[in-house]
C-alpha cells in the first residue's frame, strides 16, 4: 500500500489513538490518571515481556545472525549521544548541562517507540527479527553514560553522585527485565514459553491491550508537558523533530549494513531515533542538576515520542524500503 | 515520664534525592530518618519524574547541635538547584540518647 | 425458562456471588480489601472495555437505529433525578440539600449494573443492541448536573464550587474512558478490535474475570455500610428499593417505545433504576455540604445495587418480555 | 545559619477538599503546600469517598500574619460540615522571604 | 480567632501495631487519630513484613495531662521489643474541646 | 524419565528461573521491586483462583474421596507445628518464643509452593487431584493456631493480643479467597467456570504468568534477606532443609495412605514440607514480640521456599512413587 495509506492505517490504530485521548484528557482538563502503581506495573510487564519473548527467539538465532546487528546497535548508541550533544552545544547554542542532559535521553531508547515500531513493521507485513529485543537492551544504557560522561567531563559537576547513578542504570527496573527475561526465556525454551505465551507474547491481545492502557496515561503525561512547549524555544521543538529523521536514517542505514531485514532496519531506526524517558530523567537531574528538566522531558515525551509513533515509523520503513531497493 | 528536647528537621524534596540525602543525613550524625511520599507546589514547578509534584517528606530527629550543619549542608548543596524546602522544630522525645 | 430458574440461575452467576462474598468478608469482620490502586485500575479496564466495544459496534449502527433509545435514555437522565427528588421531599419529608443529594445518584448511572444486565441478557438469550455503551456513556451526567442544579438553586449553597464540579463529572474518568473508548473503538474499525479483543471484549473471560475481582470489593465496601443500614430509616430502606422499580419500569417501557429490543430495554430499564456511586459521591460532597453522606451512599451501594443485580434485573427483564408480548 | 521562624499550619481534611483548599490556601498567601495521603478517624465519621476514613493532609508554610486568616476560613468554610481539623506550630527556616 | 494549646503526639510504628496502637490510644482519652504510612530507618532494622522498612506514622492531638500515660504506655509495651519511636510537639488548635 | 532430567526441566522452568532473577537483582544491588499493591494484587488473583477452581471440582467429588485425604491434612496442621517447635527448643536450644513462632510458620503452607507442586505434578504427568485446593485451605490455619497457643502457654506473653490475631488468621486474605473461592466455585458450576476460566484456571496462560511476576517480586524480598542468613546461625540452615524433608515425607506418606494418587500425595508433602510468610509473620510478630522476625523470616523465605521449589518437590515427587511402589 501506498504511503497515505500506510500513513492513515498507522494513525489509526491503538497506541496513535489511545496516546491522543491521554493528551485530549489533559485538554479538557480533566483529572484523568492512572494510578501510579499501576503505571509501574503495566512498563514492568510489557519489559518483561519483550525480554521473555526475546530469549525464546534468541535461542534459535545464530551468533553469527546477531553480532553485526549489535555492533550497529552499540554503534548507534555510541553516536546518537553525541550528535546530540554536539548539535544543540554549537547550533542551538544551550549550556553543557542542557545540551549533556538532553544528549543523555536521546542517546537511549524508548521502550514504547520500539513497540509501535514492532507492531508497525508486523502490520506491514515486513515483521523484524526475533532477536530485535536484545538490541533493545543493548542501546538502553551506553548513551546515557557516554552523555553523563561528557556532562562530568565538561562541568566541574558535584560527582559525588556520578559513579552511584551509572549503577543505577545498568540495574535499573528496564536492564532487569530486558536482560533477566532475556536469559529466563533463552534458558526456558519452547516448552515453558508457551505455557504462558497467551500472557507475555508481545504480539497477543492482552499485551496489546496493556500496551493501550500503558499509553493512555503516556498520552496524559505528555499532554501535561504541552503547556512547556512554549518555555522550550523554536530550536528545541524543531530538533526534537529533526534530530529523529536524522538517527532515525543513520539507524536505518546501519541495520541494513548490518543485514536487516527492511522490519529489523525500521524497528532499528526507530529506536535510535527515540528518547528515553524513564532511565534518564532521573540520572541527568543526579548528575546534572543545572539541566533544566523541562528541556529534556518536554523534548522526549512532548515532541519526539509522539512524532515517531505518528509520522517517524512510517518514514523509517520507507527509508527501509527504499535502501533494500 | 523523663523527655529530653530534640529537633525534628523536615526536608520536603524531589523523589530522586531520596537515596542521596539520608545517606549524608546518617553521615552528619543522624540515627535514623523516616520517609513519607507526598505531593506538592512550590515557587519551582521543575521535577525529574514524569509524575510533576511528586515530593518525598524526610523527617530525621537530631541533636540541636547537628541542625546547623544540616541546614547548611541542604542550603549549599540542593537549594539552588533542586525542588528542596527544610524546617526545623523542638520536639519532646523518651530515650534521648537514642537519637544522638 | 421460568421466572424462578432465571432468578436462581442469576443469583448463582458469578456476579452476585462475588458481591455475597465480600459482604460476608466484611461481616465477619475481616480486614480482606483489594489495594485502592488495584480497584481503580480495574474500574478504569472494565470503563475503558465498554467503550471501546461500544465503539466497534457504534461504527456499523445507524444513525437512525441509536435517535430515539438516545433520546429515551437522554429523558430519562431528565426524569428520574426530579422524580427522585420530589418523593424524597415531599413523601420522605428529607431535607433540601439531602433530597437533591440523593436525586443526584439515582438521576445517574451504575456501569456495573449496567455491566450485570448485559450479561444477564445474553445469559438468558437475549443480546441487548451493541451501541448499549453509548447510551450508558448519555445517562452518565445529566442527572448530576439536573440535582445539583436544583440543590443550588433550592439552597443558598456557596456556588462557589458548583461550576468546578460540573466540569469535573463531565471530565471525569468515567465520560473519559467511556466516550474516549468509543471514538477509539470507531475509529480503530475491525483490524484494530481483533488484536485486542481477547482483552477487552465485555463478554470474554479477561472481562469477566476482571470483573469479578471489582465486585468482590464493591461487595467489601457495601459491607461496611450495613451498620449503616438502621442510621438511614426506614423510608430510605424502602425507596432504595422501590424506586429503582419504578425507575426501572419507566427504561424498559421508554426503551421499548424507542424500538429496543428485549434485552436493550431491560438494560436500559436497569441503568434507569441504578444509582451511581463513583461520578456522583464526590460532586454531592462539595455542592451539597449539608446533605448527609450515609444517606446517599447507603442508599445507593448497600440497598440499591445488590437489589439490582440480585433481583432488579430479571424483574425488568421479564417487564421487557411483557411489554414485548 | 540565618533562619527565620514562621508558621506550618497543619490540616486535615476529606480529599474532595484537597483542590478547593489548596486553591483557597494560595489565595490567602502561602506560596506552596505539600499534600500527603493519610487515613483517620474522629467525632464525625462521614466521608463521600467509598474509601472510609480517607483523608489528605495538607501542610503549609506561611508568615504568622496570615495563620488568622486561614483559621478563620476554613472554621466558617468547613469545620461545620467537613471532617476537616487544623493545626499551627512554629518552624524555623532558612530562606524565610520564600515563604511570604 | 481564638486558639488553644494542645499536644500533638506523633508515633512510628511498625504497620502490625497499628490497630492495637489506635485502640489503647483511644482507651487512654483520644478523641481521634491520623495515620499515614511512611517507611524508614533507625537503630533496630527487624520488621515483620515482608516489606522491610514499611512503618506507620500516627499523629494524636491530646490534652497535655494525656500525654505522659501515652509516653509511659509506649516506653512499656513496645519500645523494649518492637521498633517504635514516639514525640511530642506543641499545637495550636482551633475548638480546643474537640481533642479533649 | 529420570531424577536428573526431571531436576533440570524443574530448575529451568519459570517458577525457579524467576526467583532466581529476582535474587540476582537484589544481589547486583537493584532498586527493581514490584510495587507493593501489584504485589498483594497479584497474591489476591492466585489466591482467588485457586479458590475458585478447587470450587468448581469440589462439586463434582465425592465426600468419601476427600475424607481421608481432608482428615490427614488438618493431622499434618498438628503434627508440624510441634514438632518444629519441639526440634528448634530441644535439639536447636532455641528460646520459646522463636521456637513457637518459627514453629507458626512451618506449621501453615506457603501457598506457592503449592503451586509450584502442583504445576510439577502436571509437568510430569502425574496430575493432582481436583480437590487439593480444599486441602490447601484447611492447612493454612491449623498450626498457626497451635503454635501460637503453645507460645501463650509457655511464655507469660501479654495475651491482650492473641484472641484478635486468632480471628485476623481465619479472617485474613488467604481464608477469604480461598474458603470464599471454593463455595462461589462449587456454586456456580460448569457454566459459570467456563465464563471466566481463561481468566482464573490455574493450568492456564494468565495465572501462570501473573505467578511468574508474582515470583519474582518473592525473589527479589529472599534476595534481600540472603544478608540475614549470616546472623541465623549454622543450625537454623540446616533446619531450614532438613524439617522440610521430614514433614514432606511425612505428608507425601500421609496423602499415600489417605489414597491420594502420586501427584496429590507429592502435593500434600510439599505443603508440609512449606512454611508460611503472609499469615503467619504479623501473627507471631504482635503475639510473640519476642521472637527475633530475622529468624523466622530468613528461614521460611531465603532457605525453605527455595529449597522446596528448586529440589524438595521433585523429591518429595520420588518419595511418592517410591511409596506408590
Ligand atoms: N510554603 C510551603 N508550605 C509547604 N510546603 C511547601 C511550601 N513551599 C514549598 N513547599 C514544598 O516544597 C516543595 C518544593 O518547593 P519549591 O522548591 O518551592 O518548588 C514543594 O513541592 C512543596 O511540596
Ligand atoms: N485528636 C485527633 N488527633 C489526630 N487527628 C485527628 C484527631 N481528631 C480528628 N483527627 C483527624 O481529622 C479527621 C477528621 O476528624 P473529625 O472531623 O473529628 O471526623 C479524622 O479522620 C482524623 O484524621
Ligand atoms: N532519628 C530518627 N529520626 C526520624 N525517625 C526515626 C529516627 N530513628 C528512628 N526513626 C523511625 O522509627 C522507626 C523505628 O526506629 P528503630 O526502632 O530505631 O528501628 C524507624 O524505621 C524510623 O522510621
Ligand atoms: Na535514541
Ligand atoms: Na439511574
Ligand atoms: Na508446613
Amino acid at each position: 500500500m501506498g504511503l497515505s495509506e500506510i500513513l492513515r492505517a498507522n494513525l489509526l490504530s491503538p497506541i496513535p489513538l489511545a496516546f491522543a485521548l491521554g493528551v485530549v484528557a489533559k485538554l479538557v482538563r480533566s483529572e484523568f490518571t492512572l494510578p501510579r502503581d499501576i503505571y509501574t506495573g503495566l512498563s514492568i510487564y510489557l519489559l518483561f515481556s519483550l525480554g521473555l519473548k526475546g530469549g525464546v527467539e534468541l535461542a534459535h538465532a545464530s551468533p553469527a545472525s546477531i553480532a553485526w546487528p549489535a555492533a550497529a546497535t552499540l554503534l548507534l548508541g555510541c553516536i546518537t549521544p553525541i550528535t546530540t550533544y554536539l548539535v544543540l552545544r554549537r547550533l542551538g547554542r544551550f549550556g553543557v548541562a542542557d545540551s549533556a542532559g538532553i544528549a543523555a535521553h536521546y542517546g537511549s531508547v524508548s521502550a514504547v517507540t520500539y513497540i509501535a515500531a514492532m507492531s508497525f513493521t508486523k502490520a506491514v507485513g515486513a515483521d523484524a527479527e526475533g532477536f530485535m529485543p536484545t538490541l533493545l537492551a543493548l542501546l538502553e544504557s551506553p548513551g546515557i553514560h557516554i552523555a553523563l560522561a561528557i556532562g562530568a567531563v565538561k562541568t566541574a559537576s558535584p560527582d559525588r553522585a556520578v559513579g552511584h547513578v551509572l549503577h543505577e542504570v545498568l540495574t535499573g527496573r528496564t536492564m532487569v527485565l530486558l536482560v533477566g527475561g532475556l536469559v529466563i526465556g533463552a534458558l526456558m525454551g519452547e516448552k515453558g514459553w508457551t505455557a504462558i505465551e497467551t500472557f507475555y507474547d508481545p504480539k497477543g491481545a492482552v499485551f496489546k491491550g496493556a500496551l493501550t492502557l500503558f499509553i493512555l496515561e503516556m498520552g496524559v503525561v505528555a499532554g501535561s508537558r504541552l503547556g512547556d512547549l512554549r518555555k522550550v524555544g523554536p530550536f528545541l521543538l524543531g530538533f526534537g523533530i529533526i534530530m529523529p529523521i536524522l538517527h532515525g536514517a543513520l539507524g536505518v542505514w546501519l541495520g541494513h549494513l548490518a543485514g536487516l531485514s527492511v522490519g529489523g532496519a525500521t524497528v532499528l531506526g526507530a529506536m535510535a531515533a527515540s528518547a528515553s524517558y524513564i532511565a534518564a530523567p532521573p540520572a541527568v537531574r543526579i548528575t546534572l542538576p543545572d539541566a533544566n528538566p523541562t528541556y529534556y522531558l518536554t523534548a522526549a515525551l512532548a515532541i519526539t515520542f509522539p512524532f515517531n509513533i505518528l509520522l517517524g515509523i512510517p518514514l523509517y520503513y520507507e527509508m527501509a524500503r527504499w535502501l533494500a531497493g | 515520664m523523663h523527655t529530653t528536647t530534640l529537633n525534628l528537621v523536615t526536608i520536603i524534596a524531589e523523589p530522586v534525592l531520596e537515596e542521596m540525602l539520608t545517606r549524608e543525613l546518617r553521615q552528619m550524625g543522624a540515627r535514623g530518618f523516616t520517609v513519607t511520599e507526598s505531593r506538592g507546589e512550590g515557587s519551582r514547578g521543575i521535577r525529574a519524574s514524569d509524575v510533576p509534584g511528586q515530593n518525598i517528606r524526610i523527617e530525621v530527629i537530631v541533636a540541636p547541635a547537628v541542625v546547623p550543619a544540616i541546614l547548611a549542608h541542604v542550603s549549599t548543596h540542593y537549594f539552588p538547584q533542586y525542588a528542596v524546602i527544610a524546617f526545623v522544630q523542638a520536639v519532646e522525645v523518651v530515650r534521648g540518647e537514642k537519637y544522638i
